[in-house]
């Protein structure tokens, strides 16, 4: 149990550190690696939250497969000049304001809510084999949101493709 | 045992870096990254919760999530590839040719 | 019409060779090699020599009464319908059509025989120099209009061939167009050419006006239909409208002064077109026409009388020339005369007799100055000349040929054909043969003086020319020898009568001339016209040789003299040596008088027209369009802008917001978030107290 | 206990594969040099026994070169990344019922999903090193590596379906369980993933990444030394991890050929299969011992008999564990197996390397895309009806499976003759 929250905050600590770092890097690819870190780091946590296949899923779709995007079209622009621009933009002192007073509010709002709202760690030992609850609620309940989901990636990848075409 | 409220504040962290980004940097990319990154944090919460609950529920949709993330993605980043064909620019306060 | 032998058939294609080389060459001579250029042109021209001979041949085979073959090709002005003077109505018709009869045929031969020549002698000639192939080109489109010019069978045709050596005329004497000296020539030629062609045209107006038609071969008929008494003032004036223009091609008073300046094309062309054949078109044209000429004895009377005093006149001029190629220029200018006293005495077959004898002679005069001057690199100057015999004896001896064929030394060609045209003028008139054998005498004079300061005497050439003298290539020599061997016997086509000759060549031509007509040539009448032929050939003899030897004395014996005497007659020298000051005399006259007239038509144009008018007009419109942009701005758009203004003023706020950056959006979406957030704390607040 | 073995097996792992990875270079050498009718390394030890270790130490002490230019963080980071997905992979590999570090129930996805993140070595290090080739050779992996993890997932998913469970250890078992290994029902299925594994190993005729002839060494251009050798050694891990998947998938993991046919010797535990390993390694270790005078120099004798006693202790070692509880024998039989196994699918890689010219680009991702994930979503279709079939008829799943081959099959043909149709060389339309 030490074991596990030890890894909880080493997991939280590296994904909010490594957040930080890739909003302000500079240079977009170590930004990309940063957020791939924090992506692993979730997975960790995910682990540790017996979401096993969620945790693949994180590593497999999102790191191995989005971030592998995003770094693929990194290298196709040139990143020279954009190294060498303001990397903030003129609202950036209200707009940190700002979403540091919404982080305020929703921070307010879960104090708010915590004593009615979770029961402290009323968490049910023994939880079905992952995979295949995940699996059973995706083609079972949640079958038609499924199916929803991958028309979507359809006609994301159709738009994708018609997009990066040379001449449309 | 790590209680809930734990992974709320991990989530709510990550999701205020990932709103000061999107608001602040100028490069497109990194906007989309940062889009991720609060995705991401949506997904901890739903996680938690459907752990709390002793569901699956919560994952499932994460899973959602991050089908939606994928999309957005491919799409966000087919764009980002035709723009900078045209203008030769990633910055996002030089995508204004809306307002004309 | 009833169906002719081969070659008469087919005159028509004479002139198409040389126009079909003509275009090859204009077109695509650039990108052909010099061997190529000349053997296409010159083969050209010679298969229209050998379709002339066979033209001439199957002519002579008919008999002589018919003479005569046209070929229409197509009607090249349908009937067009028009009044005649006397109110008759008429078809206008011209159609593309050749006639050949003895006069055309001989005109042919000479033009394709010597044209030939003088194409073999260029290709040597020009050799060397730049535009070989724009040269021949137009060589050969001159070839066309001029055999267009003899065989055309109507004179709006005839007025095409006409125009189109005009032209060719002008494009050759202008062919070194970088030497304004050249290209001016040429200008002059063709606008004085311009004066008689305005007359001729006339003269082919009042002639549809008058006979109703233009066809040669129905002139004859329509003057016998209308029943003209001889002597109509119609038709006198038809005949000088002609004759104007025929002083404009052919270089007669008032209209000579753009042959000398002629030379300064290319040698070549001024032996083919400004001494063999297009000047001569103005005779040509007078003979084809003699059934006009006859009915009125004035305008015979000025032909004859222009005529002689042109030939005196150009001979004196000629004496005193130093240029070799002007003092040959004259020569021709004054032998034309002759050619029309001729014609102006009756005597049109003379005339086309001593046009074709001349044709050789002259022309082989220029093609030998031409030697000449290629053998001392490029000097036209006599006085830098002298004692050439020895170095270029072929050419020498061509030359003396042609210049005893001119003077007209017994029995060369030049003999014959003169001294028929001094017998006919004095028959018709005495004074007439005194100038016209006064001027012999000349000739004479000004030809040997020209072969022996070229040839004889002490050498004048200038040291760097001196070195590299020498005789011309084959393909000028052989043209050369072949005009020098016709130059000899040219003139024995039409052998006397008196020698026991029959004049085969004039009987050939008499059918051309129309028949009623009294000065037929015919063995003149009686033993003692017949002695006094004898005794006119042996007084112009006798004047020839004191010519001659006059020349010997002053320009070999004692080469001073010539001084003296032009210092001597100070003034009169100085008149005859600056041409009587007629090109001066036209410039004040004409020539300035038409640059003030453009001049004063211009300030007319300018002030009055442009300034007033156009001007006017253009400021009034651009006052009235001012007026109206200033209402356009200031009213029509100034109310539209008012309201857009307004428009802009009011939506300030709202165009802060749409910024069209996809972070402010944002942005707002947090603040609205915040708001939401806060309004929720604000009710739960409540909610809970 | 439950925590030690695993960190033992691990240790070991880390210990032995830089070794291993050494000696599949020396047999590609050799097969290589058998193929071209060559000898192939004959000097360092006795038929070149101990050329990678000349090779490892040559290496190590290779001066070890960071570009001017190089983003420094990345380059360090790059190859660590994918030495790490590498070996992180080994951690769900089941060599040998005993010889496993964890058993993950998801086990299978668990390995996929750290062998894919072994592009981020690739890439991370193609674009830190900043020269053109390097980068051009990591785009070209990524794109590969992307496009042919997808028709290898196919192709895995099929087996999958067969054994319904994540876990290697329970596919394995699936496998016993049936009878027969899963590449006798699913054949189409290996075969897609055989290709897709060639091609996310970047081996030829697919190592467009690092092609020598065009990009020089493509994401490795720049890299030397030690940082160098980590490539090396995360490719041939990667190698190593593929086979086994494949083998754990198809070739029935640790099972012994005929697992569920018992023929036991009369009164004894002792089945005939069984003794066949040891006799094998006995008949080497006899090969090596008849060798061994024959070697030209003392050092080399030595060398060899070393082996040939090598080979006698391992055979020891089989033998011994007939004799011995039937977990042993499992454990020691099965990582026999699995090990033999393994290599004989490296053999045919190194075999398809040595026979296959090299792809184009755009001839590779038409295969990719054109011809493999077709094939392969048909194929597990078809073999999905196969087994529903087989499930709600009763029909035995050997025939279903047989007519699910079939049709695919006949698929198979009709794609490659559409694919056929424009293999012409696509317009350049710049990189």
């Amino acid at each position: 149990m030490v074991l596990n929250s030890i890894l909880f905050y080493f997991f939280a600590a590296l994904a909010v550190g490594s957040a930080i770092l890739m909003v302000t890097r500079r240079n977009v690819v170590h930004g990309a690696v940063y957020l791939i870190t924090t992506l692993l780091a979730t997975a960790g946590v995910f682990l540790l939250l017996q979401a096993e296949f969620l945790f693949i899923v994180q590593v497999i779709l999102y790191v191995g497969g989005i971030m592998v995007l995003f770094i693929f079209v990194i290298m196709l622009v040139n990143l020279d000049i954009s190294l060498l621009q303001y990397q903030f933009n003129r609202q950036r002192f209200v707009a940190a304001v700002l979403a540091l007073a919404l982080g305020a509010q929703i921070f307010l709002a879960i104090k708010m809510g915590q004593k009615s709202l979770f029961p402290q760690a009323s968490v049910p030992e023994i939880l079905p084999k992952n995979t295949e609850a995940v699996a059973d609620a995706l083609f079972g309940h949640f079958m038609l949101p499924f199916e929803i989901a991958s028309i979507l990636l359809l006609v994301a990848m159709i738009g994708a493709v018609v997009m990066a075409k040379r001449r449309v | 045992m790590v209680p809930v409220d734990q992974y709320l504040w991990l989530s709510l962290a990550l999701f205020t870096i990932g709103v000061i980004g999107v608001l602040t940097r100028r490069n497109v990319i990194i906007i989309l990254m940062s889009i991720e990154l609060i995705l991401n944090a949506v997904n901890i919460n739903l996680v938690a919760f459907s752990h709390m609950f002793g569901t699956v529920d919560g994952q499932v949709f994460a899973i959602f999530v991050i089908t939606d993330a994928a999309a957005e993605a491919a799409v966000g980043l087919g764009i980002i590839l035709a723009f900078f064909r045209n203008r030769e620019t990633l910055l996002a306060d030089e995508m204004d040719m809306l307002k004309w | 019409m009833n169906a002719q032998p081969f070659f008469l058939d087919h005159i028509w294609l004479i002139p198409m060779f040389p126009l079909a080389t003509a275009a090859v060459m204009l077109f695509y001579g650039r990108r052909l090699s010099n061997n190529i250029v000349s053997w296409l042109c010159s083969g050209s021209v010679f298969v229209s020599f050998i379709f002339s001979l066979g033209a001439f041949f199957q002519i002579v085979a008919k008999p002589s009464a018919a003479r005569v073959a046209t070929k229409v090709l197509f009607e090249w002005i349908p009937a067009v319908p028009y009044h005649m003077l006397d109110g008759r109505l008429a078809k206008f018709v011209a159609d593309w059509g050749f006639q050949i009869d003895p006069l055309s045929c001989v005109m042919i031969l000479v033009v394709t025989g010597v044209g030939f020549l003088i194409h073999i002698y260029s290709t040597g000639y020009m050799a060397h120099e730049g535009g070989y192939y724009r040269f021949f080109g137009y060589l050969n489109l001159f070839m066309f209009s001029m055999l267009m010019l003899v065989l055309a069978n109507n004179l709006l045709l005839l007025f095409v061939g006409w125009e189109g050596v005009g032209t060719c005329s002008y494009l050759l004497i202008g062919f070194y167009f970088h030497k304004k000296s050249a290209s001016d020539a040429g200008k002059k030629a063709f606008i004085v050419n311009r004066v008689g062609d305005a007359g001729f045209l006339l003269g082919i107006f009042l002639t549809s006006a008058l006979l109703g038609t233009i066809r040669f071969t129905e002139i004859g008929p329509a003057l016998a239909a209308g029943g003209f008494a001889i002597g109509d003032p119609r038709i006198t004036a038809i005949a000088l409208l002609f004759f104007v223009g025929a002083t404009g091609k052919s270089a007669q008073i008032p209209l000579y002064v753009w042959l000398p300046d002629a030379m300064e094309g290319p040698t070549p062309v001024s032996a083919l077109i400004h001494a063999a054949t297009m000047v001569t078109a103005g005779v040509y044209m007078v003979v084809r026409t003699n059934a006009i000429y006859q009915l009125s004895p004035k305008a015979m009377g000025v032909v004859a009388l222009v005529g002689a005093v042109t030939a005196l006149f150009a001979a004196s001029m000629g004496v005193v020339q130093n240029d070799i190629k002007k003092v040959l220029a004259y020569s021709t200018v004054s032998q034309l005369g002759y050619m029309f006293l001729a014609c102006g005495v009756g005597a049109f077959t003379a005339g086309i007799f001593h046009l074709m004898t001349h044709a050789f002679f002259k022309g082989l005069l220029f093609l030998a100055a031409g030697s000449v001057i290629h053998a001392v690199s490029g000097e036209q100057d006599m006085r830098k000349m002298g004692a050439l015999s020895k170095k270029i004896p072929i050419t020498y001896w061509t030359m003396l040929i042609a210049a005893l064929a001119i003077a007209g030394i017994f029995p060369f060609a030049g003999f014959i054909s003169k001294d028929l045209i001094l017998g006919k003028a004095y028959e018709k008139d005495a004074l007439l043969w005194a100038i016209g054998y006064f001027t012999a005498g000349m000739t004479a004079f000004y030809m040997f003086r020209l072969i022996f300061m070229t040839f004889h005497g002490t050498s004048r050439v200038d040291r760097e020319a001196e070195h590299h003298i020498h005789e011309s290539p084959k393909s000028m020599l052989v043209p050369l020898m072949i005009l020098a061997a016709l130059s000899i016997v040219g003139g024995w086509v039409s052998w006397p009568e008196i020698f026991g000759g029959n004049s085969h060549f004039i009987n050939f031509l008499s059918t051309v001339v129309a028949v009623p007509h009294e000065a037929r040539i015919e063995p003149l009448k009686g033993a003692s016209s017949r002695l006094g032929e004898i005794h006119l050939m042996l007084l112009s003899e006798g004047l020839v040789v004191l010519g001659i030897l006059f020349a010997w004395y002053l320009y070999v014996k004692r080469t001073d003299l010539p001084e003296k005497i032009a210092k001597a007659f100070g003034g009169f020298y100085r008149l005859v040596y600056n041409k009587y000051y007629v090109d001066q005399l036209y410039d004040a006259m004409f020539v300035n008088r038409a640059k003030d007239l453009g001049l004063a038509l211009g300030a007319f144009d300018r002030n009055v027209i442009d300034g007033v008018g156009v001007n006017g007009a253009g400021w009034l419109t651009r006052f009235i369009s001012n007026v109206s942009i200033w209402w356009d701005t200031w009213i029509v758009d100034g109310s539209v802008r008012l309201f857009a203004y307004i428009v802009w003023c009011l939506n300030i706020p709202v165009r802060m917001i749409q910024d069209g950056l996809v972070q402010s959006y944002m942005l707002l979406i947090v603040l609205g978030l915040i708001g939401f957030f806060g309004y929720y704390f604000y009710v739960a607040h409540h909610a809970i107290r | 206990m439950r925590l030690v073995l695993p960190v033992l097996y691990a240790v070991v792992i880390v210990a032995v594969l830089p070794l291993l990875a050494g000696y599949i270079v020396l047999m590609e050498r050799k097969v290589m040099a058998d193929m071209q009718a060559r000898l192939g390394p004959m000097r360092v030890g006795p038929h070149g026994l101990l050329q990678p270790i000349a090779d490892a130490v040559k290496l190590l002490l290779k001066e070890d070169i960071i570009p001017e230019k190089a983003d420094r963080l990345l380059f360090w980071l790059a190859p660590l990344v994918s030495v790490t997905m590498a070996l992180l992979a080994y951690a769900a590999l089941p060599i040998g019922p005993a010889f496993q570090i964890a058993d993950l129930n998801i086990g299978l996805l668990f390995i996929l999903a750290v062998s894919s993140l072994g592009i981020y070595g690739i890439v991370l290090g193609g674009w830190a090193s900043n020269s053109h080739y390097s980068l051009l050779g990591a785009l070209r992996s990524a794109a590969q590596l992307v496009s042919y993890e997808t028709a290898a997932g196919l192709g895995l998913i099929s087996a999958l379906l067969l054994a319904g469970s994540l876990s290697m250890r329970d596919i394995v078992i699936a496998q016993y369980d049936q009878g027969m290994w899963f590449i006798f029902y699913v054949p189409i299925g290996f075969f897609i993933y055989m290709v897709g594994s060639i091609a996310e190993t970047n081996r030829a005729p697919f190592d467009l990444p690092e092609a020598e002839s065009e990009l020089v060494a493509g994401y490795m251009t720049e890299y030397s030394g030690f940082r160098w050798s980590l490539y090396f050694l995360a490719e041939y891990a990667n190698m190593i991890i593929v086979a086994g998947i494949a083998t754990t998938l198809f070739l029935g993991g640790w099972l012994r050929p005929f697992a569920s046919f018992h023929d036991h010797l009369p009164g004894t535990p002792i089945e005939l299969l069984d003794a066949l390993p040891s006799l094998l390694v006995l008949g080497v270790a006899a090969y090596c011992f008849f060798l061994a005078p024959k070697q030209p120099v003392k050092i080399q004798k030595l060398v060899m008999a070393l082996v040939g006693g090598l080979c006698l202790a391992i055979a020891g070692i089989l033998a011994g564990s007939l004799f011995a509880s039937p977990a042993v024998l499992q454990g020691v039989h099965g990582a026999f197996w699995f090990m033999a196994k393994v290599f004989a699918y490296l053999y045919c890689f190194l075999w398809f390397r040595f026979t296959f010219p090299r792809y184009r680009f755009d001839q590779l991702m038409r295969l990719g895309w054109r011809f493999l994930i077709p094939l392969a979503l048909v194929n597990l279709i078809t073999m999905a009806t196969a087994l529903l079939i087989s499930r709600e008829w009763g029909w035995s799943l050997r025939i279903t499976s047989i007519l699910a081959i079939v049709v695919t099959l006949a698929v198979a043909m009709w794609l490659a003759k559409n694919d056929q149709v424009d293999s012409a060389v696509p317009v350049a339309e710049g990189e």
